[in-house]
């Protein structure tokens, strides 16, 4: 869309930058247990773009930009092949791409140029949420407790990511791969969940990997 | 066979306790041992003790009559210390541990000798249903007094006085198939649906799975029906598609085949949840389960007879005793005499008699019982007296006799002598009622069988019942059920199912029951002795008679007037004898009399369980700007605001004290007004919106226009419902043709997106516009007061000059080497830049900025101050000066509305309904308090006539109201009868405490009218 | 009427209460009644009673289809208050609180009321500002209301967690003394016993099945045990009064929803006052039988099904062992739900319908308990009159057209 | 609790996830100018509030964010279909009449009608009391 004000919001320079868990970690410091059944580890200043548009006009311009085809189909996720770009199916005009720091402004710019006149929006909410990795084999209880959604692996194979509820707070949840969960949790929530998630995992032992 | 010597009543050998293992308990200060495998009930028998508890009506002796969820009597309190205490836990469902504390929940000064006993005795014939309604009423006066008394006397146990040390959690499970119960049709069921490939839950109550095969007589495959129960739990228990969760009740459920499942999981180990591994485990889990087939199996309950002193310890349902031979090696008794209506229960006899006790008589109410235990009691010599029931128990703390006759069920009368026969143990059965609770949850409506003379569950999409809940009793018949049920449930899916062979049992050949209930006695009910039919609330034969004598017809009204039903078991032994009695009394059958209807929970579950982690820290999430850490560090006191913790106000210490909050308030306000101040602003909610039609869908959710607002300029606006009330406002910002960033108040957030949304989905779907939510994206820091611009200028690239940066642009750079956009509004009526940066650098600009603002006292300030200062300049909060009732017209806020935009807003066409063209609508206006030392209260009610009596005619109220440090006096903001016109005139606002204050009506501006401070 | 008394209750034990009468009759339904009232539920028959009572009209029938006092009246937590904010619900719901207070007597059957006080409590500052301006506006009404502090609130409630650890801390509350609880289905029971003995036909098991209508004017109804006559006809039918206004050839401004209650085991007296919280959201009172009664919210879709959606029992829940930590080893007992008609601006409506001779007295929302008798009253005046009673008229429904609604969501805000 | 499909996520998702917006397919009035009070006041606040099948408007909220529409029966609280915005019911009250006639379907008393309802649906139709 033209007539749109795209905007730059990471610095040029390296200010100190804090992550959304960054408070959390600072009040106490993070569990390493040894042995420990859920690890959880923040991966943090991501770029996080929000896609939203007829499928058929982002697709094109989502395979020429970033060389994935967008997910058509509800709730599931495409990932390049290093793993590091993700396109994830929010609504059936609404796509999550979440790509390493920094790719975001130049990927948004591109994706503009490529969609020309059509009707879209792209927003950076890079700043306003974090991903949260779960591993480890109690990982799959620690979701049963937090969240209504079906996470039983022939429910929730890999590939499949969905917006859910979890606990009070509403997170997007991502099977990347066989042996992780990825949570998509918005900043100001970003405390709770953690906490959330100390405490479900507590009896299984939990370590924060740094 | 011989007996234990500390436990006069445990057999040598025998049922499923550990001998090896003795567990050492306390039952009302009395210490006692049980064994590993017992129930706090069973250990309780063995050791002899009867009374175990006080009936809560006429504080009647108790003791133990059933051993499992059906128990109405043996209800305590559980816990060695207050933390632990668990009020009302029935002792049949307690697995022993050692170091168990109980006690018994009624009882002064004890069960044994009770005082209020003499009481209920002498005042028992002065209660009959319903006699708190027809007494206690004069003098009305006194009536809380009375209630004082008869609260004392209600009640079961005591709640804990100490917060829980332990912890609960939830899972959310979901599966093909849920089996409830772990019985014979139960694992039947589940091994079919597992072998099929189904996800299968099985659950069972028990501390043990395998139902009623855990005391079963027979045999299956040849050996011992345990074993093959073994064998199948550990096939079951093998297969990755199943989770057996044993200690686990299905407590309710709901619609959708959603059923929640209540897993005790430390309640057998203690009464605080110990650690394993150093960690903390969990007390119990309730598990959320989404099933698409759900199967019941849930067995069926013994239904006791009705007959005079039927509650005197010693009085047990006939399965109950075979339970704690079979399965415990405890029997309950000596001397047995057991009354029933049906072959099955022959079982307690045998089994009694098989471990050495003497049976003196089985009383059949049949003429001519011929079933095989029939036969084989007769064959051991057992005397069996036919065409008889029990008709009353004598004795006082235990049964000393049964006293005997031929009765005539149909007349209801007796049909022969009475002969005494001495016992110290009377078991009754009626018969069996399915367990029918969980599917009438739903509402659905049981349907009455006559040839099992019970209910059975009605039907509903995605259930099946199997088994004794079937209505289906004979094992064979059961087993196969459940293999039947099973694949129903899996083909019900849509995926074909395989069941198992059904292992091999022989079947016993029963002859048929009779119905019945309520035995007659000598005398008529009303005066024969009491005849229980609730035993946990006291409730009688001779009390339901009464109801219905008074007019009290149906099921429901004689349930609450009597309160047949109502105890901690729900009439699970007592409801099917009640009906039985109503439809005596009214001359109707039972299904003619209604269905009872079963709520959740089917067996009483924790509060914390229900809560699981949704407490303490965790009750409702706490949403943190990111410059949360900086606030905390400055002592900063919170304000709750929505679930955002926003800083209130900064108390600084000076010269070791700490300020108040009015006198932080008041620096902050000042620092503002002289210098600069800063506020965290970034909970407000902010909204991308983009695309061709933006700005006019702008036009039509916002009361003013938006044609005109070009890029790089911002515009306040207001949000109505299509009822014309105000439901929130915000400044929306041009970035673009075609691209606005829109702001929202802090609570409405959520709801404004959603709002949006709403409109273009539902009605508007034509127009090409996205909205979405970057509240968490951007961090917002308010730089504010006659400093601002010099202090902003030292660490941005962009240009604030007043004419390159008018009031109400935004403008884009950095600030502190971060990009920013800047916006030049003000909320406190000075000199003020929003700045808006990606919410990761928030921490690194904020700190920046008070490196910077040293040297012009940069002040950090709250929301607190942030109220006083908008409210000096009129400028409102919504939900604070407006409460759903209020029109922009009644804030005087025309200038914001675009009465002649072509598009008809929202909101428009109710402002000219006849209500709202009242003139005399509550209106928005500024209140000056005639003694400027008062501070108005906020919420204070306002009269035109201070001297009017009560009930006072009210004409507006106070809103807000602050004491304001730069006018020196208190102001405030109210909604005031046609307020407008009234400028100038004196109004009054009655205090509680009698003070009448008197304000002047003015303008809500107090400060800078012109709006030049914020224009410089 | 048999007269209820200590010693007749005596006189009855001594004669093995083989003579209780029955405390109302099941006559057969009369061809032509002067005023048929639909719906056998609390406000239904204190209607019926009331028109005896203070208007002379004896010659009523009132329909209903299942059993008396088993809608609403069975199913709610039994809460009495007068404390609404508007002058025109305060009016109403005073009128009530009054006669609650001499209702035992009046009916010569105690209605158990139990004047334990009920504490709205705040946790924000606009909780607090919410609860000032109510209290104020009480006072200046005449309703007894007072505005406390956390303190205060600590000293009537002992157990209630007034610490600063809770996630949302008790700032303060309002507080009624007169307020309480009463024992809801001796109400209907006393009303139906008051009316019958007055000479009211309480027809039981009797369902309208349709309006007789002619010439815009209400004749009669339709029921399954044959058509009924009468000019006026009064509609007391909580949660179906949608379906009884569509047999009339009307909508309503009404939605009825499932509200949801549960009770935990009997317990020995822990707490002696009503506890209600809207920002927590839970409300608590502890019965006379030692059962601590808890109001969950509302369910927000339509629902007849008398039950509601699991999850709300679960935040209800949540909310009691946040401000009640010490019950967290409470259990629960039962859970069930009632059907409420709620009104857009969570007031009732008390009205004359287009339809002549035939009134509406519903959309009691979550508060219709505790205006049993005044709604009673100030309906049956209405219907002698054959217009509005003054209190009732701020009701009508033509304030959904007008716009001149009473918006009591403030008050309300916890179902209860 | 509702297990709602949800006709855009294309699964049935937990009941927590969603909202319920009310009475479906209140459009609003072309031209409010043109409307008297009592019609505005109509199309704010009256609606149908049946007993049995009922059109409501619901949102994903936790989910796509979508709106849509669900036809269900109020009392036994099944859930009939749902269908996207903009799309009309292929069930409603009056097609289930026509379909009883022809023999398909029960319809309880008072002119209710439910499909493949459960006892409980029909019991609570006929008589459960408010």
């Amino acid at each position: 869309m033209s007539d749109v004000r795209e905007f730059d919001t990471r610095p040029a320079g390296h200010p100190s930058a804090e992550s959304p868990l960054a408070w959390s970690f600072h009040r106490q410091a993070p569990p390493r247990e040894a042995g420990a059944g859920v690890t959880l580890r923040e991966h943090a200043f991501l770029g996080h773009l929000v896609l939203r548009g007829g499928a058929i006009v982002l697709d094109e311009a989502v395979r020429e930009v970033l060389g994935i085809a967008l997910p058509a189909r509800p709730n599931t996720l495409a990932l390049d092949d290093g793993g590091e770009r993700s396109v994830q199916w929010l609504a059936p005009d609404e796509w999550l791409v979440i790509v390493p720091a920094g790719e975001e402004f130049t990927l948004e710019s591109r994706l503009r140029q490529a969609l020309g006149q059509a009707h879209f929006s792209i927003v950076n909410v890079s700043g306003g949420q974090t991903l949260i990795e779960l591993s480890g084999p109690q990982a799959r209880e620690v979701l049963m407790k937090s969240t209504t959604y079906d996470v039983h692996p022939q429910a929730f194979p890999v590939g499949k990511g969905v917006t859910v509820v979890f606990a009070k707070a509403s997170v997007v949840l991502r099977r990347p791969r066989e042996d992780a969960w990825e949570l998509v949790v918005r900043r100001s929530f970003a405390d709770y969940c953690y906490r959330w998630l100390l405490d479900a995992a507590g009896e299984y032992g939990v370590s924060v990997a740094r | 066979m011989s007996q234990s010597p500390s436990q006069p009543n445990r057999l040598a050998q025998g049922g499923q306790v550990d001998r090896s293992r003795t567990l050492n308990f306390t039952f009302n200060g009395k210490r006692y041992s049980g064994h590993a495998g017992d129930t706090l009930a069973s250990a309780l028998l063995a050791n002899g003790v009867d009374i175990v508890n006080r009936s809560f009506k006429y504080s009647r002796p108790r003791g133990i009559v059933a051993a499992g969820a059906e128990e109405p009597n043996a209800v305590v309190q559980l816990g060695a210390s207050e933390a632990a205490q668990v009020p009302n836990v029935r002792a049949t469902q307690q697995a022993l541990y050692d170091g168990l504390t109980a006690r018994s929940t009624n009882g002064w000064p004890n069960v044994q000798r009770d005082l209020m006993g003499m009481v209920g005795k002498v005042s028992g014939a002065f209660m009959p249903p319903g006699f708190y309604y027809k007494t206690f009423m004069a003098p009305a006066s006194l009536w809380m007094t009375y209630e004082k008394y008869i609260r004392k006397g209600a009640g079961l146990g005591n709640s804990p006085t100490e917060a829980d040390p332990d912890h609960y959690d939830h899972m959310n499970r979901h599966c093909d198939v849920l089996v409830v119960g772990a019985g014979p049709a139960g694992l039947a069921a589940a091994l079919t649906a597992a072998r099929s490939g189904s996800r299968v839950i099985l659950c069972d109550e028990q501390e043990a799975m395998g139902g009623s095969l855990l005391d079963s007589r027979e045999p299956i495959d040849g050996a011992p029906a345990v074993q093959w129960v073994e064998r199948t739990l550990e096939a079951l228990g093998a297969m990755d598609n199943v989770t057996l969760l044993p200690r686990t009740t299905a407590n309710g459920y709901h619609d959708h085949n959603f059923v929640t499942l209540h897993e005790r999981r430390t309640e057998h180990l203690g009464d605080t949840a110990p650690t394993r591994d150093g960690r903390r485990q969990v007390r119990s889990r309730l598990h959320r389960v989404r099933a698409r087939q759900v199967v019941l199996a849930t067995g069926t309950h013994e239904r006791p007879l009705v007959y005079a002193n039927n509650d005197v310890p010693g009085n047990l349902v006939a399965g109950a005793v075979s339970t704690y031979i079979r399965r415990y090696g405890v029997v309950p008794g000596n001397r047995l005499v057991l009354s029933t209506s049906n072959d099955h229960a022959y079982r307690a006899a045998l089994d009694w008699h098989e471990a050495g006790r003497e049976v003196v008589a089985i009383v059949d109410a049949r003429a001519n019982p011929d079933g095989e235990l029939v036969e084989r009691a007769r064959a051991l010599g057992i005397r069996v007296i036919t065409d008889s029931a029990v008709i009353e128990a004598k004795g006082a703390n235990r049964v000393s006799a049964a006293r005997v006759a031929k009765i005539d069920a149909q007349l209801f009368t007796l049909a022969g002598r009475v002969e005494e026969l001495a016992c110290d143990t009377i078991a009754s059965s009626g018969g069996y009622s399915p367990v029918i609770h969980l599917s009438s949850h739903t509402g659905t409506r049981p349907l009455w069988r006559d040839d099992i003379l019970g209910f059975v569950p009605g039907t509903l999409k995605g259930m099946t019942s199997a088994g004794g809940a079937q209505g289906i009793y004979a094992l064979p018949a059961v087993i196969a059920d459940g293999i039947d049920a099973g694949s129903q449930a899996v083909q019900a899916n849509g995926q074909s199912a395989e069941p198992f062979e059904a292992p091999l049992v022989a079947p016993i050949r029963e002859g048929e029951s009779v119905a019945l209930y309520q035995i007659p006695h000598e005398k008529p009910t009303l005066r024969a002795p009491k005849q229980f039919v609730d035993l946990q609330n006291d409730v009688s034969a001779a009390g339901i008679e009464v109801a219905t004598r008074e007019g009290f017809e149906s099921i429901e009204h004689v349930k609450r007037y009597t309160v047949m039903g109502f105890g901690t078991d729900q009439g699970k032994l007592g409801n099917i004898n009640g009906m039985a009695i109503v439809a005596r009394c009214l001359r109707r059958t039972i299904p003619e009399v209604g269905t009872t209807v079963f709520r959740p929970n089917y067996t009483p579950v924790t509060f914390g369980a229900i809560v699981g982690r949704h407490c303490r820290e965790l009750f409702d999430p706490e949403r943190y700007t990111a410059l949360h850490q900086w606030h905390v560090e400055q002592g900063a006191e919170f304000e709750d605001v929505g679930q955002w913790k926003r800083p209130w106000y900064f108390p600084r210490t000076v010269n070791g004290k700490k300020e108040s909050m009015h006198e932080a308030v008041a620096r902050e306000c000042l620092a503002v007004r002289e210098r600069v101040g800063i506020l965290d602003a970034s909970t407000l909610g902010k909204i991308d919106i983009q695309g061709p039609d933006a700005r006019e869908f702008l036009g039509r959710v916002y009361t003013n226009k938006w044609a005109k607002l070009a890029p790089g300029r911002v515009r306040y606006g207001l949000m109505c419902k299509d009822d014309g009330m105000l439901m929130d406002d915000g400044t929306t910002s041009c970035l673009g043709e075609n691209h606005f960033l829109m702001t929202t108040t802090t609570g409405g957030a959520a709801g404004v997106l959603e709002w949006l949304e709403l409109w273009h989905q539902t009605e508007w779907p034509e127009l090409d516009v996205y909205f979405n939510s970057v509240t968490d994206h951007w961090a917002t820091m308010t730089v504010t007061g006659p400093d601002a611009r010099k202090l902003l200028a030292e660490i941005t690239d962009i240009d604030l000059d007043r004419e390159a940066f008018k009031f109400m642009d935004w403008r884009e750079g950095t600030v502190a080497g971060v990009p920013a956009r800047v916006f030049r509004i003000s909320f406190t009526g000075e000199l003020s830049f929003e700045i808006n940066v990606q919410a990761n650098y928030a921490m690194h600009v904020w700190k920046t900025l008070f490196e910077h603002g040293e040297k012009y006292q940069l002040t950090p300030y709250g929301t607190e101050t942030m109220h006083v200062l908008r409210a000096e300049k009129g400028l409102i909060i919504v939900g604070q000066d407006t409460d759903g009732s209020v029109t922009p017209e009644d804030l005087g806020m025309q200038w914001a509305i675009g009465y002649d935009k072509p598009f008809a807003w929202i909101g428009k066409r109710a402002l000219s309904r006849s209500d709202t063209r009242r003139t005399d609508r509550k209106q928005f206006v500024g209140l000056k308090p005639k003694d400027p030392k008062v501070v108005l209260e906020e919420g204070a009610q306002i009269v035109f006539d201070p001297k009017q009596a009560i009930p006072m005619v009210m004409s507006g109220h106070v809103t807000s109201s602050y004491y304001s440090p730069s006018l020196g006096q208190g102001f405030a903001l109210a909604v005031v009868k046609g307020g407008h016109e009234r400028m100038g005139d004196t109004v009054y606002l009655p205090m509680v405490d009698g003070t009448v204050h008197e304000a002047e009506i003015v303008s809500p501006v107090f400060i800078d009218p012109k709006g030049e401070r914020q224009n410089v | 009427m048999q007269r209820y008394s200590g010693f007749g209750l005596v006189k009855h034990a001594l004669s093995h209460h083989e003579n209780w009468q029955r405390q109302w009759r099941n006559p057969t339904p009369r061809k032509e009644y002067d005023v048929i009232i639909i719906g056998g539920g609390g406000h239904g028959l204190a209607t019926a009673y009331y028109l005896a009572k203070e208007h002379g009209i004896t010659n009523v029938a009132v329909i209903e289809k299942g059993w008396l006092g088993g809608g609403n009246t069975a199913r709610n937590t039994t809460i009495v208050r007068s404390n609404y904010l508007w002058d025109e619900s305060a009016a109403l719901y005073e009128h009530s609180m009054k006669l609650w207070e001499g209702l035992s007597q009046d009916l010569n059957y105690n209605v158990m009321f139990s004047q334990r006080g009920v504490l709205n409590l705040g946790h924000t500052l606009q909780d607090m500002r919410d609860i000032q301006r109510r209290v104020n506006a009480n006072r200046l009404n005449g309703i007894d209301s007072e505005a406390l502090d956390a303190q205060q609130v600590q000293e009537i409630v002992p157990i209630l967690d007034c610490s600063k650890r809770a996630r949302y801390p008790v700032m303060g509350a309002s507080w009624q003394p007169r307020a309480g609880v009463a024992r809801h289905d001796a109400v209907a029971w006393g009303f139906a016993r008051g009316a019958d003995a007055r000479g009211v036909d309480i027809l039981q098991q009797t369902e309208v099945t349709g309006f007789k209508i002619l010439d815009g004017r209400v004749v009669g109804v339709h029921t399954n045990r044959g058509d009924i006559g009468a000019k006026t006809v009064g509609c007391v039918a909580a949660g179906n009064s949608g379906v009884l206004a569509r047999m009339a050839g009307f909508r309503l401004p009404l939605e009825s929803h499932p509200l949801q209650a549960l009770v935990s085991e009997p317990l020995k007296p822990v707490l002696d006052t009503v506890v209600m919280s809207n920002h927590v959201h839970g409300y608590i009172s502890q019965s006379d039988k030692g059962d601590l009664v808890i109001g969950a919210g509302i369910d927000g879709y339509l629902g007849y099904g008398q039950r509601g959606s699991y999850s709300t029992v679960e935040h209800t829940l949540q909310a009691i062992v946040e401000m009640f930590p010490i019950f967290s080893r409470v259990r629960m007992n039962r859970q069930w739900g009632g059907i409420v008609d709620t009104c857009p601006d969570a007031c009732p409506i008390l009205s004359a319908t287009p339809v002549k001779g035939l009134f509406f007295n519903c959309g009691w929302g979550t508060g219709g308990f505790k205006a049993t008798p005044g709604s009673g009253h100030v309906f049956a005046a209405t219907l002698a009159k054959g217009q509005a009673h003054p209190l009732a008229a701020p009701f009508s429904i033509d304030r959904f057209h007008t716009g001149a609604l009473v918006d009591e969501h403030g008050a309300a805000g916890v179902a209860h | 609790m509702f297990h709602i499909y949800c006709p855009y996520c294309e699964e049935h998702r937990e009941e927590e996830e969603f909202h319920p917006k009310g009475q479906a397919h209140i459009a609003r009035p072309a031209e409010p100018e043109a409307c008297s009070d009592e019609e505005w006041g109509d199309y704010l606040f009256f609606r149908d509030n049946p007993r049995g099948i009922h059109h409501e408007l619901w949102v994903h909220a936790i989910g796509c964010r979508k709106f849509f529409n669900i036809t269900r029966h109020t009392a036994s609280y099944e859930i009939l279909e749902t269908y996207k915005m903009g799309e009309q019911p292929t069930i409603t009250a009056e097609s289930l009449a026509r379909e009883e006639k022809a023999g398909h379907v029960q319809v309880a008393e008072g002119g209710q009608q439910t499909v493949g309802a459960s006892d409980a649906a029909l019991a609570s139709v006929k008589g459960a009391q408010g």
